[in-house]
């Protein structure tokens, strides 16, 4: 199991992303950094102490979205620490923490579009990125609200957004931390913004491997008492509300209800516990 | 882990059920309808591009043999230009900055520029193809035809054209196989092919490795098609009397 | 017929030919010999305009080369010629190759020009064969299809280069009495080749080159009958090639 | 649309491009090595006339001709640590899937330079009493490396193109720094089109170089 | 000395060698002729194994090459022989084309295969080229640095494969004159050859060859001297490579 071979090796590697918004991104030079990565190191030198090591080196590997469960599966990463959904056909495959982030699906438009809700939509086309689960978000809404429109896909969120730069494409339907990171680095920030409804909810959690509850329960509490003790709202508010690093740009996105209320009842719901709601 | 669960291509894109005879009915598609119509783009992008390629390529590499500097220089700029340049990076530039600089190509459709932008950038192994079966060829069948009294354009036409294009068949064939396999970067541009599918469909499902198994079967079979077709071209055209290619 | 005067040639400043001048008059036959890299084949690829040059002037049958205004593709149709290594049309079958520059070129029908051609192929002696592609020939055959497919022009000249080096010495005989048999009837011919029994047998002139030059011009008689008389250099190619 | 490149100071690209510089220069040395060593393996079993050398290496040449190199480099990042249970990074796996990759292409560039080297050459290897192994080392092959060096250079500024196909498994290339520059900035135009020039120039020097030793080839023979 | 007993050979269903019987003894020199295909080549390869047969066997110095024990390698070192194409090393410098397989192949120090290489070297005239790639060299010039290359690893016996046949006719000569040379030393030769010349001055033994068979195998003074008595095929080929 993965404590004892975190204790046995001295070593224990984190998944980060390349670009996942203020959660998980590089500044470069093999330095990971961003919201759900700083809570990690908190955790890691949490189960450090728990194991009585004097040193723990963190090896940092990034994943894509394509690759990050197969690695977690197969043992490459044993804490996966970027901007994983927590989503009921993934408890088959891997086990999540208790929440951290909820993120909300959003539609981002040009300021003058006069698009305010997803009805304006009709006829329009839609970007949303390829490998993501906007895409199915974004196809049950066509098929639930009959509103037909045309959907591109970027291969990366700054394709997509590029599409709603250029004109390709009228809005850009993803979660709402990236949409307001990708609008506070943009050109003109001003130009940009985010309407309309929610229209999906999704915890985001720390991933790690399944069946592990030792491991599970250590990364667990160390997040619980993160809660308790307020240093996860001041991450918060250092990651999503003041400047960041690279650009110094703020994401500007303040704390939603659902968020609070998950930090209120720690918990590990998958996203099919919210659609409810 | 290894057991495979292939129920996953019955399943409703939407609702994630599992859907009787696979495929999709009123509306509704299954994984599988979609693998299907991903197979479809694949391939329209690939031949399209193909086509692009072979005539822009052929034309590009006979330039290169011409006697005029000029046309040489125009022929060699060409493929440098297209072919030193990682395709994934030019098709980016096809789709947005191309447009950004040339305001009327943005109403030109991903398609048609993710068939252009492979296109180009496999001519210009094509024209490389060319430039050297021509090369290849004894110089005195050149003069042959011009000692005859055919004008160039004649003897390109008649001896050295048909010569040269049997002399390419083997390594077009490999260029044509990789353009299949290059058509994966039309994911970048919003086309719906088998990359894409893979991509998304992981994602939803979960199922990784059943659905690039399918995948890559689907793309291994497109090549192999390409492979067997180029080989019955090449025999058709063998001349006989001589040893042919493939020894 | 021909008339050379006062060529130049330079491949980069590499000098090939120089100054070279020559004329061979309607049903003359010259051979032209020389050693290896002398300009034998630059020589003979002038006269019909494949290769160009720097300076002087060729007049063939009354059209200067050296005019810009000179159609090239019409007077080289009016010279027959033969190379070394044949270059039929491999994927031509042989009546194909006796026909396509006749059509192509001449604008004849296809059957004026299948009777023509397959009269020269007749003449080759290779009727059997006009179905047949270049590959299925031996050398010697190919090479006398070549000829015929020259001749099927209607030429008024015919160049040779080196037309028997290519071939197994047992096939030399066949494209030689060709040859023979052609100057026999009066054709004008200029054959750059080393078979001094052709050149003795059926040649008016001999022209010897060394180093892009044109070093000895002479009949044939006295080129042969008169070693003495001739330059050292030539001496010493003809011992070489006479001697075994 | 404005560019703006701006944000590409010195200290950007050092930090986010030349460590992904130095990785596919790393891949693309150590992946052309490799694959030429495997290469003329394989050429040598498909041309030994040996119907149980010859069918496997044909096999392998074949499939992997097939398949996209996206899809063999998911294969491998994927499969082999599921096969023998141990974890593999995502360069090292780059590094494998790469070289057992090309060795397919080198295999049948070798094989053609292999075949360039006329039979009478290995008749005179053979004549002078040399053996098959001494007769491939010290007449055929330097021979065929020669003649095919150019052939093999064009591969390899494929493959040092090729290297960007790594972000399919988080490997950190050339390529990946630009794009992630690009993203953490949102200015993807103006990297991909710094990228363009920086791949073009580096390539296009190095077919330049091809073209010299093409020259330089071509007078020794 | 090179024993050839009832050769046979195919490739796949079509017979190269029929039968095929003759006997070379130490110090004599023997032509090879025939017309092209006829398997001069292939036979003269079997000698040393170059190429398999499948019936009939040959012993060479009392070594019988078709026993699947004899080292083929061995058995070859110690028969030089000269191709059509030379075959010289491209990649590799006269001196060193000379001494690879003395060193390789004979285990022979690098100053002592020098040594002997040079030697070789000296006597076919080409000293001044010892540093030379053989592309720098012309084809005569070659041909007898692949003379001295095999004459440098001490052969017994010496085949020749058409040796002038890829020859500009002037540097025919030269490598002719080193053969001379070589069997009035003594030489034991095998030569495939369609240098008539040659034959008439050196050779103890002609032998003709027609697809496949030995045809004639006899004395050069009875090929050359008693043309009637010759099988007709035989006189046909003759009088076609001797006419011009
Ligand atoms: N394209 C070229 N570029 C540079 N030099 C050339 C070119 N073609 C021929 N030459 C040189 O010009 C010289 C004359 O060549 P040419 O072919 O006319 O000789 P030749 O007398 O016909 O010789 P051969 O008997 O070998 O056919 C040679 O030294 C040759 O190397
Ligand atoms: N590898 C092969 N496979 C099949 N047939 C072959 C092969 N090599 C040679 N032959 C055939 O065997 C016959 C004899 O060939 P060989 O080379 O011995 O003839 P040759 O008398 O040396 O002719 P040449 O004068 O043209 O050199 C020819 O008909 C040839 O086509
Ligand atoms: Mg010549
Ligand atoms: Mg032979």
């Amino acid at each position: 199991d993965t404590l004892k071979k975190i204790k046995d090796s001295g070593s224990v590697t984190m998944g980060v992303r390349e670009s996942s918004g203020a959660l998980s991104y590089t500044l470069g030079d093999g330095k990971y950094t961003g919201y759900h990565v700083e809570i990690c190191d908190k955790v890691l030198s949490d189960v450090r102490k728990q194991l009585g090591l004097s040193s723990l080196s963190v090896k940092y590997q990034p994943v894509t979205s394509q690759n990050r469960i197969p690695l977690v599966q197969n043992g490459t990463v044993d804490i996966e620490c970027g901007s994983t959904t927590n989503n009921a056909t993934r408890q088959k495959d891997v086990s999540f923490a208790v929440t951290t982030f909820v993120e909300e699906v959003r539609i981002a438009v040009k300021a003058n579009s006069g698009i305010t809700k997803i009805g304006d939509l009709n006829g329009r086309s839609v970007a949303t990125t390829t490998g993501t689960t906007s895409v199915q978000t974004l196809r049950k809404n066509e098929r639930a609200t009959g509103v037909d429109f045309k959907e591109v896909f970027g291969k990366d969120h700054a394709d997509s957004f590029l599409l709603l730069e250029s004109g390709r494409a009228d809005a850009f339907v993803m979660d709402g931390s990236l949409l307001a990171g990708l609008i506070a680095k943009s050109k003109n920030p001003a130009d940009y913004k985010i309407v309309g409804e929610v229209l999906s909810v999704e915890p985001i959690a720390i991933m790690m491997r399944k069946d592990d509850p030792a491991f599970k329960t250590a990364v667990d509490n160390s997040i619980k008492a993160m809660i308790k003790s307020g240093e996860i709202a001041k991450l918060y508010d250092k990651w999503l509300m003041q400047p960041i690093p690279p650009a110094n740009a703020k994401v500007g996105l303040p704390m939603s209800d659902n968020l609070k209320a998950a930090l209120a009842n720690p918990n590990d719901n998958p996203a099919e516990a919210y659609v409810k709601k | 882990m290894s057991n495979f669960d292939w129920q996953v291509f019955c399943k409703d894109t939407i609702e994630g059920e599992v859907v009787e005879r696979c495929f999709g009915s009123g509306g509704s598609i299954t994984y599988l309808d979609w693998l299907m119509s991903a197979w479809g783009w694949t391939l329209s992008v690939a031949l399209l591009a193909l086509l692009v390629a072979l005539v822009v390529g052929s034309m590009m590499g006979i330039l290169r043999t011409l006697p005029s500097k000029t046309w040489v220089l125009v022929g060699d700029a060409w493929t440098e230009l297209f072919r030193n340049i990682p395709l994934l990076v030019q098709i980016f530039l096809w789709y947005h900055v191309v447009p950004a600089l040339i305001p009327a190509l943005k109403s030109v459709p991903s398609f048609v520029l993710v068939v252009l932008g492979l296109g180009f950038f496999t001519s210009a192994r094509i024209a490389e193809q060319v430039r050297a079966g021509i090369q290849s060829l004894p110089k005195g069948q050149r003069y042959a035809g011009l000692a005859m009294g055919m004008t160039l354009a004649q003897t390109y036409r008649y001896v050295i054209l048909p010569n040269a294009f049997r002399v390419v068949i083997p390594p077009l064939t490999s260029e044509s196989m990789n353009i299949i396999k290059n058509s994966s970067v039309a994911f970048a541009v919003s086309i719906a092919e088998l990359t894409q599918f893979a991509m998304q469909a992981q994602e939803e499902t979960s199922r990784g490795i059943e659905i690039y198994l399918a995948v890559t079967g689907l793309y291994f079979a497109s090549a192999f098609l390409v492979n067997r077709i180029a080989l019955f071209i090449e025999n058709r055209v063998r001349i006989p009397g001589t040893s042919g290619a493939s020894k | 017929m021909i008339d050379i005067k006062n060529i130049s040639k330079w491949y980069g400043s590499f000098q090939v030919l120089t100054d070279c001048t020559t004329n061979i008059q309607k049903g003359e036959v010259v051979v032209v010999c020389g050693p290896s890299g002398s300009g034998k084949s630059t020589l003979i690829k002038t006269v019909n305009a494949l290769e160009p040059f720097q300076k002087g002037d060729i007049v063939v049958d009354g059209v200067s080369i050296a005019d810009p205004k000179t159609d090239l593709p019409k007077l080289r149709s009016r010279v027959g010629m033969v190379f070394q290594h044949f270059e039929l049309f491999p994927h031509l079958s042989v009546t194909e190759n006796l026909t396509l520059a006749q059509i192509k070129v001449l604008g004849r029908s296809a059957d004026d020009a299948k009777t023509r051609g397959l009269k020269m192929l007749e003449r080759v002696g290779l009727m059997a064969h006009k179905d047949k592609f270049p590959g299925q020939l031996s050398g010697g055959q190919q090479q006398r299809v070549a000829i015929a497919r020259a001749l099927s022009m209607d030429p008024i000249v015919m160049l040779f280069d080196e037309p028997t080096s290519a071939l197994d010495p047992e096939m030399v005989g066949e494209v030689l009495d060709v040859m023979v048999q052609l100057a026999n009837e009066g054709m004008t011919m200029m054959c750059v080749t080393h078979e001094m029994g052709f050149a003795k047998k059926v040649s008016n002139r001999v022209i010897f080159m060394d180093a892009g030059k044109i070093i000895e011009d002479c009949k044939k008689d006295e080129f042969f009958g008169n070693p003495d008389a001739r330059s050292p250099r030539a001496k010493e190619f003809l011992s070489k090639i006479l001697q075994h | 649309m404005s560019f703006d490149f701006a944000f590409l100071t010195w200290d950007v690209i050092s930090s986010f491009v030349l460590k992904g510089l130095w990785f596919s220069i790393q891949l693309t040395i150590v992946a052309t090595l490799g694959g030429i060593a495997l290469g003329t393996v394989l050429a040598l079993m498909r041309l030994s006339g040996k119907k149980w050398l010859e069918v496997p290496a044909a096999a392998y040449v074949n499939t992997l001709r097939s398949i996209p190199l996206v899809m063999v480099i998911l294969w491998f990042f994927l499969l082999i640590p599921m096969l023998t249970g141990r974890p593999m990074g995502a360069e090292l796996s780059a590094v494998i899937t790469f070289t057992v990759f090309e060795a397919a292409y080198f295999s049948e560039i070798m094989r053609a330079g292999i075949q360039s080297v006329s039979r009478g050459q290995v008749n005179a290897g053979y004549a002078m009493g040399m053996t098959y192994g001494q007769t491939m080392k010290l007449v055929v092959l330097p021979q065929a490396f020669r003649n095919m060096l150019p052939v093999l250079m064009t591969q390899t500024i494929i493959l040092f193109q090729d290297t960007s196909l790594v972000y399919a498994i988080g490997a950190y290339d050339l390529l990946k720094g630009f794009e992630v520059a690009g993203k953490n900035f949102n200015r993807p135009v103006e990297t991909y089109v710094v990228a363009a020039v920086v791949y073009f120039v580096i390539c296009f020097s190095l077919s330049m170089l091809v073209r010299r030793l093409q020259k330089k080839i071509q007078i020794i023979r």
